[in-house]
C-alpha cells in the first residue's frame, strides 16, 4: 500500500503534516509522537525577530471549536536554526517552516535565511493571521497582496513553497490563483475563521485580543468546500486542513481533491492525533482495498 | 525541558464522591500516573468522547496511591465539563493526559518549616504536597492553612489531621476557624517561625488574587523560598499552543522590564513567586 | 422589566424573533411554540412563484451544527398572502416576510404585493441564500449588488426593510454600509456560511446540491464577530442571529451590539427554544438587575 | 394538519436491552405518548445534552403501554447516536418530542387481510401496528412478513408469534425460513389470498429497496391500499426545515409530472405508495 505523496520537491512517506501552530518546534510533543510517523513537521509561525504575542487570555473554547489569538509569539527565525532546528535533524521526516512577516521584506529575508539552513524542505507562508494587526492578515484578503508576498518568498529561496489561503474572502479561488500566478509551488487551507466569545456574566470579551481565530471540527464543512472549490480550479498541490481528528474527517479531505492534510486543533483533543490519522487513512484504503493514496485526492462524486 | 513522561491513558472510575457541596472527588485507575505524579503536577482529561465540549479540562493530582495503581482528582462542579465528569458512574473509562508541568520543590533542608496555603480548591495539590513532604520531612515541620469563603467548603481538613500535619483553617465569613484570609494567618505564622530564625519554605495554591497575597506578604517578610501554583485556560496542556501564558521574568527583579510569556502548563504550573511579573 | 424593542416602525414585545426557514410559516410550530410570546415571526423565503427547491438530501449534520441546501422551496407570495397570512392574524407578534428572488424586479413585484397585504409588518431582503444557483447569492456578496436590491424594495415599500447580510464575504463591514446607504431601515446577519460534507464510504457528497449552508452553535463565533464589527460601523438596528439555543447566547449577541436576536437551527435542538430564549433573557437581566433589555445593547467591554 | 398533539418531554429510560446482535430496545416512561401514540408515528430523540451530535434522532413508535404509561423503541446501533442511547444507564433521562407524522391507516372492512411486511429494523412500528391491527380486526386477519439477511437479525418474530399472528419469515441467506427476499414472500401470499378474492391491504416499513418492490409488487396484483413507512434524514422533525422531502404525487398515475417534494417527517413517514414517485 502506498502511503507516500509529494508536494513540490518534498517526498513524504505519508500525507499527513502538524498545522503550524499546534505542534511547537516539533520537540515539545516528541515524547507523544513518534516524528519519524509524521509525513512532515509544519512548525509554529516564525518571524524576522522575536514577538512576544497577545496578551493573556489567548484561547476560548467554542462548540466544537476553539477561539486563539496568540499573536504568533515566537522567538525569530535565527533562534529557531539556532536552538530548535538541530533536533528536528535526528528525524527522517521533512521541515516546513511558517513564516510571518510584518512588511514583504520581512517574509523574504526570513525565506532567505531558511534557504540555506541545514535541514529545512519547504516554507509555509503565513498571509492570514488573523491575531496580528500590521501585515500578515492583510496580505491574505487582497489577491494583490496575496502576489506580492509569494513572488518575493519565491525569489528568496528555491525550497518548495507552499502558500496558506485565509477562509475570510468572498473568492478564495481567486486568492489561490493569485498564489500559483507568483510562482507558489503549493497552497494549503485553511488558516482559522475570525470569530470572537463573550463571556455574559463578565460582560468582556473572551479574549484580550477581541477577535481571535476559529479551529476544530467546528469549521470542517467550511475548509471542506474551499478545499473542492480551489482544487477544482488550479494544478498545484494542495494540502487540507480544518477540523481534522481522525482517519475519516483527513479521506474526506482527499476526496475533495486535497494531495495531503494537517492535523491542528485535533493535537489538543488527542495528543496523538497526527499519527492516529495517518493510521485511519491506511485503515480506510484497506477496507476499501485503495492501494495508493493517491487515488483518493479528488475521487468524490455527487 | 520535560521534567516527567507523559502518557495518554483511557482511566476507568472506581469512585465517585461529593465531599463538600458541588465539590467532588473522582477516584482513577492509572499506575504510571500514580507512581510517577509529583506534588504540582496535573492531569488534562477529556470529558466526553465527542466534540462539545472539545477541549481537556485540566485538574491538579490530589492523591496518589501507588500500591493500588490509583490517583484523584478534587473538583469544583462549575461547568459543563466538571458537570459530565461529576455525572460519569463508577466503571464508565475518561481519556487522561498526564503527568503534566512542573512540580513542588521539596527542598532539602531537614530543619526547613513548610507552610503550604490552600483556598478553595487549591486544597487539591496541597493535599497530595503535605503528604510528600510528610513522607520526606516529618510531618511536625509541616503546616497547612486552609481558606475559604465559609465553613462548608473547607477541603480536606481531616484528610491533613490525618495525616499529622499541623492545621489551621480561615474563612471569610468567621463560621469556622480564624476569621478572615487566609493569608493573614500565614502573616501571623511567618512572623512566629521567622522570629525563631528557622528557615520557611512556603508552598500555595488557590485564587489569583490570594496567591498575590501570599507572594507579597513573602517578600515582606523575606521569606526566600515561595512557590505558587497558578490555574489558566489552557488549549493544548503541552507547551505548544502557546495560550495559557503567564508574565515571568528570568532575573529577580522587582519592577522586570524584559518579562516574557511562560506557559503555565509546561513552565508551569508551579512557579517560583519571584520569577512572576504580579500585576 | 422592558424587554421590549423597536426595529425600524417594528415593535417587538422582546427581542427575540425566528430566524426564515426555521420555523415555516408558523402554523407548523404552534402547538408546540406560543406565537403571542414571540417578539416577532420571520416566515420562510418567499418568491414571486413557487420554487420546488433541490433534490435530497437536503441536509447533513456537522460537529455543532448542520449543512443545508433547501433551495427554498416555496409556494410564492400569492400563496402566502392568501393561504398562510391568515392564520398569522390571531396573533399579536408582527410578521415579517424573508424574500427571495433571482433578479431585482421580482424582490421588488414581491415586496410590492406584500406592501399591500394586511397583517405584514417588515420584509427581510434575502441576498445571501448560498444554495440558489441564480441571482440571490450573487447580490449579497457585492457592495453593488446588494444596494440594487436594496434599492428596489426600499421603492417598492413602506414596509420596515430588514436587509439580510452573507458572512460569505470578505468585508461584512462593507455590505453593511451599502444596504444602510441604500435605504434599508434595519440589518440581520448572519445567513449561513458556505460548506460541503463527504460521506468517506460512498465516496459522495452528503448533499445533492453538493455545497450548503452551514449554521448552528459552530458558527457562533463567527456571527459574533461579525454582528460586532457591524455595530460599531453603522447606526441602524441589527438582528443578531447564528448559533443562539439559549438565552445566554442571545446575550452574548446583544452585548456585541446587536438590539434584537433570531433563533434558528436552536429550534430543531429544542423546538421550544425562540420562547425558552426570551425567557432566558429575561432570567439573565434578572440576575444582573438590568431593567431595559436595551440597555445590554452594545455593552461589552474589553 | 398534526394528527395528533405534540409534546416535548424529558422521559426517564427504565429498561435497556440487546434483543439481537447490536440491536436494543429502550423502554421509556411517558404517558402522554404512550397513550396518544399511533402506529407509524415516530419520536425525536435527544442523545446528549452538548451540541456534537447536535440534532435529534427519529425512531419508530416499536410498542406502548398506555396502562404503565411507557413506550419503546427498537434501534439498529449504526452511529454515534444510536450508540450514545446505546450507553445510557437506566434512570438517565432524555428529551423526546412526539408523537410525530402521519400513522397507518387501519381500515375499517372487518373482513379485510392485513399483510405486513417488516425488513430489517422496520419491524420497529410494524410491531405496534400488528398489535393494534389485532385489537380492532382480530389477529387472525393479520399476517406478518418478517425479512432479514439472516436468521439472527430477524426481529419481533417471537412477539409477533405471541400476538397471535399469522408470522412467515425470510432471508437473504436462507439460514431461517424462506429463502430469499420477503418481497418475493408477499407476492406469493398475495397471489393466494387475491385469488380467495379476500380484500387484502398492505402496510410495510423497511430498506427502500424492499419498499419500492412492496409498492411495485402491489401495483401489479392491482392492490388498491399499500401503505410504506419511508426514513429519510432529518433536521427538525416538525415540518419547518423542508429537509426531509420525497417526490409525491397528488392524483395517482404512474408517471407524475407535476410531483412536488413531500416532507417525511409531517406529511409522512406513512405514505400511501401510490401518491410517491418511485425513482
Ligand atoms: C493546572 C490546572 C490545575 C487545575 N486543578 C484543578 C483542581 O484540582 N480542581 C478544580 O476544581 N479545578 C482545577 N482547575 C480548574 C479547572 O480546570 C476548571 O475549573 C475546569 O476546566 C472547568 O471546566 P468546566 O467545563 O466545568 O467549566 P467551563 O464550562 O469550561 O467554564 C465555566 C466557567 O469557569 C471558567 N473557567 C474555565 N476554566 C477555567 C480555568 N482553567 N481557570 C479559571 N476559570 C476557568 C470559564 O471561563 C467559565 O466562566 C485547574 C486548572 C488548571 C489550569
Ligand atoms: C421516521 C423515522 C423513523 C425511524 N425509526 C427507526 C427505528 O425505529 N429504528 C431504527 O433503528 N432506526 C430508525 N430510523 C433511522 C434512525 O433515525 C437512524 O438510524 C439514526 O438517526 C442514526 O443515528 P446515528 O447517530 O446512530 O447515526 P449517524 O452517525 O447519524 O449516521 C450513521 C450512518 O447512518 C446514516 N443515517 C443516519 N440517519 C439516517 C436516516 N434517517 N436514514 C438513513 N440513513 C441514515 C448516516 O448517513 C451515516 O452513514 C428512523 C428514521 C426515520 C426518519
Ligand atoms: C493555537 C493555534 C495556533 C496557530 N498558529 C498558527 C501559526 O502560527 N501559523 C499558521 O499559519 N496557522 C496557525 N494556526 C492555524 C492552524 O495551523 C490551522 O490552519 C487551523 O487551526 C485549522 O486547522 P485545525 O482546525 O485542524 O486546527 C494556529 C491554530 C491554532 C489553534
Ligand atoms: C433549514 C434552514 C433553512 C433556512 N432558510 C432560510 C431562508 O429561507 N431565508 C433566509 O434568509 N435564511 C434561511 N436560513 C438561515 C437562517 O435563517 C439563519 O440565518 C442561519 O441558519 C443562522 O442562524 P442559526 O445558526 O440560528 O440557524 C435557513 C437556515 C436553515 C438551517
Ligand atoms: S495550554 Fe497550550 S501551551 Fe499551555
Ligand atoms: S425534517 Fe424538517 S421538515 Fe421534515
Amino acid at each position: 500500500m502506498n502511503l507516500s505523496v509529494e508536494i513540490g520537491k518534498i517526498r513524504m512517506k505519508n500525507p499527513v503534516m502538524t498545522a503550524s501552530g499546534t505542534f511547537g518546534s516539533g520537540q515539545e510533543l516528541s515524547d507523544l509522537v513518534d516524528l519519524n510517523k509524521l509525513g512532515a513537521i509544519v512548525v509554529k509561525g516564525t518571524a524576522l525577530k522575536p514577538w512576544k504575542g497577545n496578551p493573556y487570555p489567548r484561547t476560548a473554547e467554542t462548540p466544537a471549536g476553539m477561539l486563539n489569538a496568540i499573536g504568533l509569539q515566537n522567538d525569530g527565525v535565527d533562534d529557531f536554526i539556532e536552538k530548535k532546528l538541530p533536533f528536528l535533524r535526528n528525524f527522517d521526516t521533512p521541515v516546513i517552516v511558517n513564516v510571518v512577516g510584518q512588511n514583504v521584506e520581512d517574509y523574504a529575508e526570513v525565506a532567505k535565511r531558511l534557504d540555506v539552513a541545514e535541514g529545512v524542505s519547504g516554507i509555509e507562508i503565513n498571509i492570514s493571521c488573523p491575531n496580528v494587526k500590521e501585515g500578515c492578515m492583510a496580505f491574505g484578503t487582497t489577491a494583490k497582496g496575496t502576489a506580492e508576498v509569494v513572488s518575493a518568498v519565491r525569489a528568496a529561496t528555491s525550497l518548495t513553497v507552499i502558500t496558506k489561503l485565509s477562509p475570510n474572502v468572498t473568492d478564495v479561488v481567486e486568492m489561490a490563483q493569485a498564489a500559483v500566478d507568483a510562482g507558489t509551488d503549493a497552497l494549503s487551507l485553511i488558516n482559522t475563521l475570525l470569530g470572537t466569545a463573550i463571556d455574559p456574566w463578565k460582560r468582556k470579551f473572551k479574549l484580550a485580543n477581541i477577535t481571535g481565530g476559529l479551529s476544530g471540527p467546528a469549521v470542517k464543512p467550511v475548509a471542506l468546500r474551499m478545499v473542492w472549490q480551489v482544487a477544482q480550479a488550479v494544478d498545484v498541490p494542495i494540502i487540507g486542513m480544518g477540523g481534522i481528528v481522525n482517519g475519516l474527517d483527513a479521506v474526506e479531505f482527499l476526496l475533495a481533491g486535497a494531495d495531503a492534510v494537517a492535523v491542528g486543533t485535533g493535537t489538543f483533543v488527542n495528543p496523538a492525533a497526527t499519527v492516529a490519522v495517518a493510521e485511519g487513512i491506511a485503515d480506510y484504503m484497506e477496507k476499501m482495498s485503495v492501494d495508493d493514496v493517491r487515488e483518493l485526492t479528488g475521487g468524490v462524486g455527487s | 525541558m520535560i521534567q516527567t513522561k507523559r502518557i495518554i491513558a483511557d482511566c476507568e472510575i472506581i469512585e465517585q464522591i461529593e465531599v463538600a457541596p458541588h465539590i467532588f472527588r473522582s477516584v482513577l485507575v492509572e499506575p504510571t500516573i500514580a507512581k510517577t505524579a509529583k506534588p504540582g503536577q496535573f492531569v488534562n482529561v477529556r470529558v466526553c468522547d465527542c466534540y462539545d465540549p472539545l477541549l481537556r479540562r485540566p485538574f491538579s493530582v490530589h492523591a496518589v496511591n501507588p500500591e493500588k495503581g490509583t490517583f484523584s482528582l478534587l473538583y469544583d462542579v462549575i461547568g459543563r465539563g466538571t458537570k459530565i465528569l461529576r455525572d460519569m458512574h463508577v466503571g464508565d473509562k475518561v481519556s487522561v493526559v498526564g503527568p503534566l508541568g512542573s512540580s513542588f520543590d521539596l527542598g532539602d533542608d531537614p530543619n526547613a518549616h513548610h507552610m503550604l496555603v490552600a483556598g478553595g480548591c487549591g486544597a487539591a495539590p496541597i493535599h497530595f504536597l503535605s503528604d510528600a513532604l510528610c513522607h520526606k520531612h516529618g510531618c511536625g515541620n509541616v503546616t497547612v492553612l486552609v481558606g475559604a469563603k465559609t465553613g462548608t467548603a473547607i477541603l480536606c481538613q481531616s484528610e491533613f489531621v490525618a495525616h499529622g500535619v499541623n492545621v489551621e483553617v480561615a474563612t471569610d465569613d468567621g463560621s469556622f476557624g480564624f476569621n478572615g484570609l487566609v493569608t493573614e494567618l500565614l502573616d501571623n505564622c511567618l512572623k512566629s517561625t521567622l522570629n525563631l530564625g528557622v528557615n520557611t519554605r512556603v508552598y500555595s495554591c488557590g485564587p489569583m488574587p490570594m496567591m498575590r497575597e501570599v507572594a507579597r506578604v513573602c517578600r515582606v517578610h523575606g521569606v526566600d523560598s515561595c512557590q505558587v501554583s497558578l490555574e489558566s485556560t489552557m488549549a493544548c496542556g503541552l507547551g505548544v499552543c502557546m495560550g495559557c501564558v503567564t508574565k515571568a521574568c528570568d532575573h529577580h527583579d522587582e519592577s522586570c522590564e524584559d518579562w516574557r510569556y511562560s506557559r503555565v502548563c509546561t513552565d508551569g504550573p508551579v512557579f517560583d513567586a519571584k520569577e512572576l511579573v504580579w500585576e
